[in-house]
């Protein structure tokens, strides 16, 4: 069973929580990433999210385990998209069901932040002046 | 020579105008096999901020080129 | 705008969250409670959660008011059930959304965590034993 | 004499077996009213792990007993 998934079009949030909920789990932490209408500064119109596909899956999977290995958590999944997004959508989302809310929480942000951080993935913004990017972040300075 | 498929991303691709060729190098390692493209395509990203993968897995700079193999520069993400 | 209610039916969190979506929003964070099927060893069959309705629902709003004070979000919402629950219902749910997601996950953990601490409401347990019981938690020790 | 209409829940109810009762009290405040009412009832909660609330807003123990208002004593709460 996949845990991570990169989606080509939208996707229902509902049956990905559904498949989460355990009767030992009291607590449920999600994330999600919204396309903003800007970026450091700058009006965004709309963008689009390109992956390599194979080892985004594997490295996503690889964040999931290792989410499962180091927090006391039930179960977790994490669904990214590729294509063309519009402000508003959802560009990311994380589920995790735990025990308790110290562990949903933690490792919730911990896959957001590993995702961010490893799975190849590349944001292309198109700007209200016409101009477009990807993103390269910098590294964060030590 | 050693041939090897080579798969570009984002503003790489963008840089290359393509997404990927299948090119043959002598270079020794990864790195130089970078280094050598940089310099046909003018990327502008220095193989310090790049990883690299070959066929589907992380690899690393020191590796030397495998005949047949498929190797994706990896620049920056910038998913979530 | 209500951001606390209390619910005594089952509700449905996609218009909830629907309602929290922001052009300027970039990250959405969310927190469930669930009820278990065990509580400090015992089996749980399920419970009821009863309030007093006119102060939770004044307490539950300056607890969202505090949290869009403290933390750099755009919007924030909490719904808590009263009345009977099964186990695997869902007994209260946060959404925060905001700019970026360190405030997000911030001022979700926030609201949960005052909601459990200030706000009066008590769950009633039935075990597996026919055994019932209020909760009524100790201060945490020093 | 003052009176005022006492609401009970969780395990306050559940030992005095009602939801609420007005009563007339000499209490000089409502720290004074609990102590009252726990030996009428036999409530187990001590004042110190309760709060307690007045016409719908918490209140301080050290208050006065208001006419005819509603006082509600709260008990550890448990939601989430």
């Amino acid at each position: 069973m996949k845990k991570f998934t990169l989606a080509e079009t939208p996707f229902d949030i509902a049956p990905l929580r559904a498949a989460l909920v355990r009767g030992e789990a009291g607590a449920f932490a999600s994330f999600e990433g919204w396309v903003r209408n800007h970026n450091e500064g700058r009006d965004v119109h709309g963008l689009r999210y390109e992956a390599y596909a194979a080892l985004a899956e594997a490295e996503g999977e690889r964040v999931l385990s290792e989410a499962l290995a180091k927090f006391e958590i039930a179960d977790a999944c994490c669904v990214h998209r590729v294509g063309d997004l519009a402000i508003g959508d959802m560009a990311v989302w994380v589920g995790v069901s735990a025990g308790h809310r110290d562990a949903a929480f933690a490792a919730c942000r911990f896959i957001i932040d590993e995702v961010k951080a490893r799975v190849p993935i590349w944001k292309h913004e198109r700007y209200a002046d016409g101009a477009a990017d990807w993103l390269h972040p910098e590294p964060p300075t030590a | 020579m050693t041939q090897v498929t080579v798969l570009y991303f984002a503003s790489l691709r963008d840089a290359a105008g393509m997404t990927s060729e299948t090119i043959g190098s002598d270079a020794s390692d990864l790195r130089g096999l970078y280094e050598t493209l940089q310099a046909r395509h003018g990327f502008v990203l220095p193989v310090g901020r790049l990883r690299v993968a070959v066929d589907g897995a992380f690899a690393r700079w020191e590796e030397p080129l495998r005949e047949g193999s498929e190797v994706a520069f990896i620049p920056p993400v910038s998913g979530g």
